[in-house]
């Protein structure tokens, strides 16, 4: 039963360095903040997660998996804030709803819509 | 009844200890909550407190003829930290509660909130950081244990920056910050000295680290390096000349009050530690060549220190400069202290006492002249010597004290360290005090004789200061003139709790016999030469039209001395001489061992 | 060559590259980031040789780790230089703002014009 | 044994390489996004060094507040860095000040290789001395009995810290309300992370303090933790910082030094010595004191940060130059 919870964390541990490796190669790869933006936030959240599913039979029963898991929610609580900030900060200006659609320069067609409500 | 009262508070023994201690902390905290009005009252009456503490700490030491100890928390050192009173931080409580006494009615009148308001910035901030100060002081001259020590200089740096900053002008905000970057240098570096003894010896008590140093007969690398480092960290926070660069506009920009506490006492905390290390920690230290590197930069001190005031054109950067050349006469007291005799330490602690009343006078004095006139230009002092007759009295009897004129208690120092020097043969540091006295007296009868030449403008001042802070002034500078009347008993008060010297009361036989009547003359006729070469110089600038430069108008060497002190005061210079030092510190201990 | 050893090295590193840029940054705020990289390096020091007290603990069998006092200077420690980054950054805003420089130099005294000294 | 000491190596490389990026990197922002990366791998340096108290004060206090705060002096710097970098020292004496530096750092490396391996250590004393103080964590023992003088001092520190702060504003602005957290200008991100995450830190900070006693923790990593709570509401404009003049925020200033003297006053009495605990009830006293403690210096470290008081409010300020 040990062996089967040991290569459980080893297979699960492992998926989740590949997703942050993932992560790392967005960073790097990726042309603009917002992409890279993405990269960060659902690799890495996703990849943590996998470490902390892994990491869930080495501890001891209830509170160290709720340590564990408060400390993935946290994560993935202040990615999603933090995402949300850099966001807004280097939003490209032509992405304002308020702005007339004619004004709207060379705008791929699928723009996010901007929910900018200041 | 007042005796009755003094008489239990001395048989409180070690506990007396704590007052000094908490005294000032509760009244740093009690004044955040205090309205603004009665901020004023309340600190001069924890000041009157203090004093008593003060002085019972030093009745119970001199009757008691051993130093006050204490074990805070019941532990012993090694785990817990020890308190100790002996003579010499006796001695240095009284001045401090002294001057802060004096400074504390001083400004009663520039930090009192006005009628409408509840609380004012500048009264709120001067008084809880001066109870601040002082309450870094007393720790630091109490402490025992090297981290408590680091604590306590820490809290003195964080009240005494912004103090400097009080006023808010541009410059005055930049030499606070100068001043905090450069202490905050010296603290890592004493830190650095602490780690390592800790790593050393397992403990950072004073005394047990002093028994285990002389007990080693081969000392680790360490303990040369951890000595050099907080020597030179401690030099930093003391501003020895080339670690000069945040004192002059720091103490010329703050506020008269403030710059009196931070020349009188703040300066005088890091070099009571320096003693502490070399004295009491590692007595070795002073028969090694790194003593005479400290007597060769206090040298350098008093010299350039007083060449570079003849040369400034303010008062009160005049007297911060002056402050740097007395720190010089501190440092001469480490090669004199060779030889294994208490009487250079005397010397050093008759000079802490002395500078400190003489200092604190001179830059309160230079306070009101500057409020009356509305600028502190020497050239324009014309005239203020009829108008604030007391506060120019004080000005020249502290400058008396500082040329080391009997009575006065710079006489008993400059007696005793040209009797050291001749005695252990080293006579260069014999002509570096004579030189001092007369270039200290050159500056001074130059600033009186602008104070008290004839009126150029109507005698109106702007603002005349109130009684209580001229008779202040005067009180203190006459504390400084009249320090060589003391009965010799309280000079042998600096020996109790000192390692038994070889030559215990040696200082105070030295000092009974430096009255004779050919001693006091060939101490007078130098200063009186000087003062008629000033006279001189001064009658032949008033025929000529105005020169804005000091004393000596166009000469050439005058100008290179400006530019030598603008190089060593920028900060990578500055830095680069700091890591310089610590190099040869560390080289003459490690050498030397 | 244990691992404490290597973090006493690094921390020895840490106080000499926090040195170099303290006194050769001219920027005030990169000062204040070098004295902070020294005093992370000096704890460092102090965390070495309570790892390394530590080792009698771990004999006498009481299983905690490190020599606890050295830990709590460090603890001490860091809130002092917290609270001295704090005044120096605050002086170096105020600083900026009075006078548009963030460094220390140029601060020789206004020219002889004598200064208008406000009440004592 | 060696895979250990790579993690080591690994963790040292990473170390020093940032603490050469905050050395040499041309923006001061980017210096300051550096040092808080720097602080938290100290944290795990620490955790390394078996060292929890300190890796938790380190990972709040050392690279979370200070990093905050250096982030903040940053951008209100950064017009003035162009000017900063003709004022370099010459490149001689920069070379000079680097060997110098290098040699002090090579001696202290020597200096640190020579010094007793097992060194010399008081954890004996400190373990056999401290169920006689009721606590279990002999951090805290020390921080709290056998030095409690540093603490308290340490306490006090911060007060003239906190008033040198204030003190840097102009005279008619006293009375108003610090103005450095000027609070984020849109979008409903912040405000929702500001309204979710306080409760969950203020528990954890709670519990540190009193997880503190007996385990990893106390009152300096606690106040750390609320105090960024603290901060974070105020980032996020739920909550004005208080006004200077505020006469309860004064008391809650000095409610923490004030008990501990008090307490330790009494101990003149009951224990005989000055910061002395009576045997029988010595975790009460010292846990009062670290809740005490705990609300001076949260409302300390939050006010260390949030500045000078302003002249007039920020917010309405930074609103009129945007429009």
């Amino acid at each position: 039963m040990s062996l089967a919870l040991d290569l459980f964390t080893i297979v699960a541990v492992t998926l989740g360095a590949i997703f942050f490796l993932a992560g790392t190669v967005g960073l790097l790869r990726f042309p603009d903040t917002l992409t890279r933006l993405h990269a960060l936030t659902k690799a890495d959240n996703l990849g943590l997660g996998l470490v902390v599913l892994g990491l869930l039979p080495q501890t001891t029963a209830p509170l160290g998996w709720i340590g564990l898991i408060a400390v993935w929610l946290l994560a993935l609580l202040s990615g999603a804030t933090v995402g949300q900030l850099l966001a807004e900060a280097v939003r490209p200006p032509e992405w304002d709803q308020n702005r007339t659609p004619d004004a709207l320069p060379n705008v791929p067609p699928n723009a996010p819509e901007a929910s900018s409500h200041d | 009844m007042l005796t009755a009262r003094f008489a239990d508070l001395m048989d409180l023994g070690g506990l007396l200890l704590v007052i000094p201690l908490m005294l000032p902390v509760v009244g740093l905290l009690l004044a955040l909550v205090l309205r603004g009005r009665a901020l004023g009252r309340f600190a001069l009456m924890l000041l009157l407190l203090g004093l008593a503490a003060a002085a019972a700490i030093a009745a119970a030491v001199a009757t008691g003829e051993d130093a006050l100890h204490y074990q805070l928390g019941g532990w012993a050192p090694p785990l817990g930290v020890a308190l100790k009173a002996d003579g010499l931080s006796a001695v240095m409580l009284l001045t401090t509660a002294v001057v802060l006494l004096g400074v504390g009615i001083y400004a009663q009148r520039g930090f009192q909130v006005p009628a409408g308001l509840p609380e004012t910035r500048r009264s709120l901030a001067f008084w809880t950081l001066l109870f601040g100060i002082w309450g870094g002081i007393n720790t630091v001259f109490l402490g025992q244990d090297l981290f408590t020590l680091f604590v306590a200089l820490e809290l003195l740096t964080f009240s005494a920056v912004p103090l400097v900053a009080l006023d808010g002008r541009a410059e005055t905000l930049a030499a606070a910050l100068r001043y905090l970057l450069f202490a905050l240098l010296g603290s890592v570096l004493y830190l650095l000295g602490t780690v390592l003894f800790y790593g050393t010896y397992g403990t950072l008590d004073i005394p047990l680290l002093a028994d285990l140093i002389a007990g080693a007969d081969a000392l680790p690398p360490a303990v040369p390096v951890a000595a050099a480092l907080m020597t030179v960290g401690l030099l930093a926070k003391t501003a020895l000349v080339p670690l000069h660069l945040w004192l002059p506009p720091a103490h010329a920009g703050a506020p008269p009050a403030a710059s009196a506490v931070l020349s009188a006492l703040v300066v005088k905390a890091s070099f009571f530690l320096i003693l502490r290390i070399w004295f009491d920690l590692m007595p070795a230290l002073l028969t090694l060549t790194a003593a005479q590197v400290l007597g060769a930069l206090g040298a350098a001190a008093i010299l350039f220190g007083n060449l570079v005031a003849l040369r400034q054109t303010r008062l009160k950067l005049l007297i911060a400069y002056s402050t740097l050349a007395q720190i010089g006469y501190l440092f001469l007291i480490f090669p004199l202290a060779a030889g294994g005799s208490s009487v250079a330490l005397t010397a050093g602690a008759l000079q802490v006492v002395a500078h400190a009343c003489a200092k604190a006078a001179m830059f309160m004095a230079a306070g009101l002249i500057a409020a009356a006139l509305g600028h502190d230009q020497i050239r324009g002092l014309s005239g203020i010597g009829r108008a604030l007759p007391l506060t120019v009295l004080a000005f020249g009897l502290g400058g008396l004290s500082l040329i080391g004129l009997p009575p006065s208690g710079g006489y008993l120092v400059k007696t005793l360290l040209s009797a050291e020097a001749i005695g252990t043969g080293q006579w260069w540091w014999y002509l570096v005090v004579q030189a001092g006295g007369l270039l200290t007296a050159a500056y001074l009868f130059f600033v009186l004789s602008q104070a008290l030449s004839g009126p150029r403008q109507p005698a109106t001042p702007r603002e005349h200061p109130r009684l209580a802070q001229q008779l202040v002034v005067l009180a203190l500078a006459l504390c400084a003139l009249l320090l060589g009347l003391l009965p010799l008993s309280a000079v042998d008060l600096l020996e109790i709790g000192r390692p038994a010297a070889a030559d215990s009361g040696a200082a105070s036989a030295l000092l009974a016999d430096a009255w004779s009547l050919d001693k006091l003359w060939s101490g007078l006729w130098p200063v009186l030469i000087v003062a008629a070469l000033v006279m001189a110089v001064r009658y032949r600038q008033q025929r000529k039209p105005m020169e804005p430069e000091g004393i000596r108008p166009a000469a050439a060497p005058g100008r290179a001395l400006d530019q030598l002190d603008r190089l060593l005061r920028q900060w990578p210079i500055a830095g680069l001489l700091l890591l310089v030092l610590v190099a040869a510190l560390v080289q003459t201990m490690l050498v030397g061992r | 060559m244990s691992g404490t050893t290597l973090f006493g090295l690094c921390a020895a590193t840490l106080v000499g590259l926090g040195l170099y840029g303290l006194i050769c940054q001219p920027g005030a705020l990169r000062k204040i980031l070098a004295f902070n990289l020294i005093g992370s390096g000096v704890f460092l020091l102090f965390g070495v040789i309570a790892q390394r007290g530590g080792g009698v603990l771990a004999l006498a069998g009481t299983g905690r780790d490190g020599d606890p006092v050295p830990q709590a200077l460090v603890i001490t420690g860091l809130v002092v230089a917290f609270a001295a980054t704090a005044i120096a950054v605050t002086l170096l805003v105020r600083l900026a703002e009075t006078s548009a420089r963030g460094t220390l130099e140029g601060d020789e005294p206004p020219p002889q014009a004598p200064p208008d000294e406000p009440r004592p | 044994m060696t895979s250990a000491l790579l993690v080591d190596a690994a963790l040292v490389l990473l170390v020093l390489g940032l603490a050469l990026w905050i050395t040499a990197a041309r923006a001061a922002y980017g210096a300051a996004v550096g040092f808080v990366a720097y602080g938290l791998l100290l944290t795990i340096v620490w955790v390394r060094l078996a060292a929890v108290d300190v890796a938790m004060t380190e990972a709040a206090l050392g690279s979370g507040l200070t990093g905050l705060l250096l982030l903040g002096a940053a951008a209100r710097l950064a017009p003035y860095e162009a000017a900063e970098h003709q004022r370099r020292p010459g490149p001689w004496l920069r070379v000079l000040v680097g060997i110098l530096c290098a040699a002090i750092a090579a001696g202290l490396a020597a200096v640190v290789l020579l010094l007793p391996d097992p060194a010399p250590s008081q954890a004996l004393a400190v373990a056999a001395q401290l169920p006689a103080t009721g606590l279990a964590n002999p951090v805290t023992g020390v921080l709290m009995a056998y030095r409690a003088i540093d603490t308290l001092l340490e306490s006090v520190v911060l007060v003239p810290a906190l008033i040198g702060v204030w003190s840097l504003s102009t005279e008619m602005a006293w009375g108003g309300r610090p103005g450095f957290l000027t609070p984020w200008r849109s979008g409903s991100a912040l405000p929702l992370l500001a309204r979710v995450l306080p409760p969950f830190g203020i528990l954890v900070g709670i519990h540190l303090v009193w997880a503190g006693a007996d385990d990893p923790g106390g009152k300096f990593q606690g106040a750390a933790v609320l105090a960024a709570m603290w901060i974070l509401v105020m980032v996020a404009g739920l909550r004005e910082p208080p006004s200077v003049s505020d006469r309860l925020m004064r008391f809650l200033l000095i409610i923490g030094p004030l008990c501990f003297i008090g307490i330790g006053a009494a101990g003149i009495r009951l224990a005989g010595a000055f910061l002395a605990y009576p045997e029988a009830y010595a975790k009460p006293l010292i846990l009062a004191i670290e809740v005490g403690l705990t609300i001076s210096v949260t409302a300390v470290l939050g006010l260390l940060l949030a500045g000078p008081p302003a002249p007039e409010p920020q917010y309405q300020r930074r609103s009129r130059r945007r429009s």
